[in-house]
């Protein structure tokens, strides 16, 4: 099985670039855009001022790639907590971003306008889902298509499987995308499975499964951008794996000094999303220092911006923990809201 | 009962498809799927002649995965749609709650209100029909312990097509589990064309001052007969049809507990965690006052329900054993 | 993909056939003693002296073939509901099996030795048991292994994913027999899945995958063995697609005029397992009616002793119910026991 | 406290480190496997440095799949091993419960002892450390209503460490719960060596008059905290660590009750539905002529665990709550 490239490591194009050049530029910008956040988003970590954060580094292109093709107030994406460049890219607000991976409530649903379910932390819950979704927006006749992403490790999980069958049996309009980052926390796809190749599995539901460099992003694009087209045609899902790594430790909390050498990590890095694909923008003459510096500047502006309008979010209050529990409030959650409001339970 | 309506005396397998045909038929956003409920109808017959009715993209059928039944519905309902989905028996939900205890009810909190899920999950469930193993399980304790979710499990035809009714209008996430014994085991007057019945009340079925009986689903009729061969003692008992078991109408059990001074909780569930445990717990709470006599609890064994038929009937409650615990608190 | 046979549905030999004469008879034996017990079950199950049955007249092939590789004491067998000729074949005395059927406790658990375990009411629960008792008789160094049975409707779930792939990481010595009868109740297998062969998910898993003629005893044979040496070898899981047919309905309380007709099942039936076999021993001139009579008179004995057997054992008891819940009696159980046996709770 | 044997001053992680080290030195049939267990030592170091010491036959990480784990670890002890399976945190045991309410304690029972499931499963559970969503989960009632198993939640390293060893002796399947909060929140000294505490036995950890707080697990600090406040003021109050939830010790906490008269029950699940219930029902039922207040529990909402950390502590009992029930039980 080969696997999609459409640049070198170092950008350079293998073969023709089915993109236009504002198509290159913006998807060098959606990249940018989330380094910046990510960058930026562990540095508040450290301040304290987010919780638990899980980076994306280096997987940008897997996502980014994915979230250019859909329209979010007619698309749907189901993201697992790792896809906070897909959110990005898709039109999640900075702000709610930073909100929400400070669990603060008021990050924690997507505007109306952006069908973007919230995180996913059990892993592989999000597929059959992802299924039902696709599946009901083709039944209401809507020209729409859904995304899930997984990881590698997630694709153990028996959700996967149960979620990719019903895509495939229902023809549902959906994009399933496994980020093969080479590992689940401490243990590396290796061990998670025997298979090789993870789009493989998608032969045992008799859909197409590609895999694609992941840290390629010419390549996830075109692979997303067909994948979708066969899905609004009504031919059902496709399976992608993107190849990529998981340069950065599990989450902020997480030691990877505990299962791997610094080595794998080096390697990749130099196999980075972004300097690919800059590579490229230069060497079709898009883009110079000047642009580059214009873009941090602007990065950098439109981040402190969110960050203020994420402080400006008033302290959740206690009470809320008990609201938004059913459309109405029923007799048991109104008598815990009166006592954390300051009356008597 | 509802006023002014034709009634016919139909089983309670068949009042529920009544009510899916009506839901389907007055709203286009409902679906009904499961394993074998399109072609075939349901293994209970539940969904019998809908999809020749309403066609296969609203009656269908699904492949044999209870997570994937289950997440697809809460996909479907979160895009807007209104699924009611059949798990074949209620001791098949075991593969879901995953779904159940991590999205079900949670999602509308976690998002705010920004996603919802108006989904209705049907099951039989209980013993008495010599169904093996997981088949006869009771598992409401387990549903009723998931935050943001309501669970209903009703006790005659007329109270459970009016309930699904209200379960598929209600915004939020609803189970609806149906005794298996009592689906062709009672037949009774059902009222015609569509109806609801409020969601969250418990009804006295039986008026009595002696002591009270709490019992939902087929327990219902076991506290009936108990009471009925308590009255030719001239002993009054008050039967009590929890009917909605999240949210728990409490005021209506305490009200009567403390008419009557005594309650006996009767379930066919494991006794320890069962439902019943949380009725107690409530009565033990909110009515102390008024107890004369221990809360007993008439259940299932600390066992699983017997595989073995021969002695399955020892395992459920029935009058005899609702009747020593009546004794027992009246004596006491 | 290929479907192993070595018989046409005549029986009549397509290639070489490689087993000894000795095997030959004693598959056929085999077979007719499992269709023997199917078809005298159903009327006992009609007089009411069995609960629900589910028979497997047409699949005796599928089942025998893979039971004859094992040693009852040695190897493992995990057989779903259906598969009453796989632990026939396996050394489960008649009695016992009536008895089970019969939801007798004195039919539930087999003797010490046979390693069989009870039926599998919940579907597919049983392949990740068996991926752990076939690594547990590997991490004990015994050269036995373990072989699951499941339907093509149980591909479906979870757990047939998860146990695959636990297999598979842990080269398992493990044969995974999905038997694809064409139905799970009322839905067909092309509703259940979008793929043409079930033997095609070996290769989301890096195992191999084989589909057979479930029909053909010596083909199913001939694959099972090799199976079972690649397994003992060390080499870890194999999948295998018993292709059949469920000739008879689900269990005795299933109407299958609701969802299918005849006719598909009538074709089936001239593919008949037991036909095709005999048709082999009489074209290698290994059989005639002489021996058939006789045949059907030991096998006629046989259940008939095993009935009688099978109507000495003792009424169940009602304490027996909260007996062997745990090793020791706990004060609840005994409680209930105490109060089941006479007493008071 | 054992007697005669060094101690040292661990925390609770260490302790249950230290027991695995020793189960796996002294039986040869222990394997111990989850995710993340071998190569990383698990996520929060409980099988630290086994794996090199043992071996990557017996201390091994397995693939990303509950349910996959539970079966496999069913499989496993069926065929003749002990295996201790951990799962990441006890909010992801929902996977696996079709293995668990299926199989887990049902094998026995319907083999009639011919196959057994000596089998531990261990995973962290709780609040009160800022894990988003189902990490801080405490789904102990579910599995105290599944047939067949025991439930033990320690409530100090000392108590962890001789009940783990216990557990992985049982010849039955037991859920061993570890109160996160607790892991590195509380050091004391634990006894060197190989040790087992009794299995089934409620304990009380401080003698008192005035009312019974009953709790497990992650409350039961809580609850001192409370009886250390109510000293102050010169109110007594008992303080029992339940310890095992199945088989439940009710002798122990019927006696106390008869002592006070009054009983607090405390959990951090959601209140409806949770093991506190079962607690109440017991109580309501045998010790009712004992009692002269309302059985209070004190609990999570009816709601899902907070995933917002500002407010999570809103959620999780607190000796200030515990303290207002305590109130209302002594001014009843
Ligand atoms: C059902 C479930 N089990 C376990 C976990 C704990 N957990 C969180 S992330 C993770 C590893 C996931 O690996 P992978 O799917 O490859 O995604 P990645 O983190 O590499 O993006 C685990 C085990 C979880 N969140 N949900
Ligand atoms: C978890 C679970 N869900 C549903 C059922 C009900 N059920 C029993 S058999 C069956 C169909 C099984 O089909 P298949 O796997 O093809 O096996 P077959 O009956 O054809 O041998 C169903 C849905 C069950 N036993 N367990
Ligand atoms: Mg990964
Ligand atoms: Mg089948």
């Amino acid at each position: 099985m080969d696997t999609v490239r459409y640049l070198d490591d170092d950008g350079k194009p293998l073969r023709d670039i089915p993109l236009s050049e504002e198509e290159l530029l913006a998807g060098y910008r959606a990249l940018r855009r989330a380094r910046h956040f990510d960058e930026r988003a562990l540095v508040l970590q450290r301040q304290g001022r987010l919780g638990v954060y899980p980076p994306f580094r280096g997987q940008e292109a897997a996502q980014v790639g994915v979230a250019l093709c859909l329209e979010p107030s007619r698309d749907w994406l189901l993201p697992s907590y790792r896809e906070t460049a897909a959110a990005i890219t898709f039109g999640m607000p900075l702000s709610k971003l930073i909100l929400s991976w400070r669990a603060d409530p008021a990050g924690w649903g997507a505007p109306p306008e952006v069908n973007m379910v919230q995180f996913y932390i059990p892993i592989a819950t999000q597929v059959p889902q992802a299924a039902g979704v696709a599946h009901a927006l083709r039944l209401q006749g809507k020209d729409a298509v859904a995304a899930v992403f997984i990881g590698d490790g997630g694709t153990s999980e028996g959700d996967f499987h149960e979620g990719l069958n019903f895509a495939s049996v229902f023809d549902a309009p959906l994009l399933v995308v496994v980020q093969n980052n080479g590992w689940a926390i401490s243990v590396p796809t290796q061990k998670q499975m025997k298979v090789q190749r993870i789009a493989l599995k998608a032969q045992g539901y008799g859909i197409p499964g590609v895999t694609v460099d992941g840290n390629d992003l010419v390549a996830v694009w075109t692979v997303a951008r067909k994948a979708a087209a066969r899905a609004r045609a009504g031919e059902g899902p496709t399976l992608i794996e993107a190849l990529t790594y998981r340069v950065a430790p599990h989450t902020s909390s997480d030691d990877p000094g505990r299962y791997r050498t610094e080595d794998e990590a080096e390697a990749w890095k130099k196999r980075d999303p972004i300097d690919r694909m800059r590579g490229c923008l230069l060497h079709l003459g898009l883009w110079d220092e000047e642009k580059e510096r214009a873009l941090s500047e602007e990065l950098e502006a439109e981040f402190v911006a969110a960050v203020e309008e994420a402080d400006k979010a008033s302290e959740p209050r206690p009470w809320e923990i008990v609201e938004q529990v059913y459309a109405e409030m029923q007799p048991d959650q109104q008598a815990a809201w009166n006592y954390l409001h300051g009356g008597e339970a | 009962m509802i006023a002014e309506r034709g009634t016919r005396i139909i089983n309670l397998v068949q009042a529920v498809n009544e009510a899916l045909d009506l839901a389907l038929e007055r709203d286009p956003r409902v679906v009904l799927f499961g394993e074998d409920v399109g072609k075939m109808g349901g293994v209970f017959r539940a969904s019998d002649g809908l999809q020749p009715k309403y066609g296969d993209k609203r009656v269908f059928d699904t492949p044999l995965a209870e997570s994937g039944i289950v997440g697809f519905a809460i996909g479907m309902a979160m895009a807007g749609l209104r699924p009611v989905a059949e798990i074949q028996f209620a001791g098949f939900l075991y593969p879901a709650l995953d779904q159940i205890l991590s999205h079900l009810g949670r999602m509308r909190h976690r998002t705010r209100g920004r996603f919802t899920i108006p989904l209705v999950i049907r099951a039989p469930y209980g013993g008495g029909v010599k169904t093996p193993e997981q088949h006869a399980d009771s598992p409401e304790a387990i549903l009723c312990h998931v935050p943001g979710v309501k669970v209903i499990i009703p006790s005659s035809p007329e109270r459970a097509k009016g309930l699904l009714l209200s379960a598929i209008e209600d915004p939020d996430p609803v189970f609806f589990l149906e005794a298996i014994k009592l689906y062709r085991g009672v037949k009774a007057e059902v009222p015609e064309g569509y109806y609801t019945l409020p969601i969250g009340k418990a009804r006295v079925v039986r008026e009595g001052s002696a002591a009270t009986l709490i019992a939902y689903g087929g327990m219902v009729e076991v506290c009936q007969k108990a009471a009925e061969v308590a009255a030719r003692e001239g002993v009054e008992l008050e039967v009590i049809d929890v009917e909605t078991l999240v949210p728990l109408d409490t005021p209506t059990l305490v009200e009567s507990v403390a008419k009557t001074g005594r309650a006996v909780v009767v379930y066919e569930a494991m006794r320890t965690g069962g439902f019943g445990a949380e009725i107690a717990a409530r009565l033990a709470e909110e009515a102390l006052d008024y107890l004369e006599a221990p809360i007993v609890r008439v259940a299932g064994w600390d066992a699983p329900y017997p595989p073995f038929s021969a002695v399955e009937n020892f395992y459920r409650p029935d009058a005899k054993r609702v009747l020593e615990a009546v004794r027992q608190v009246l004596t006491h």
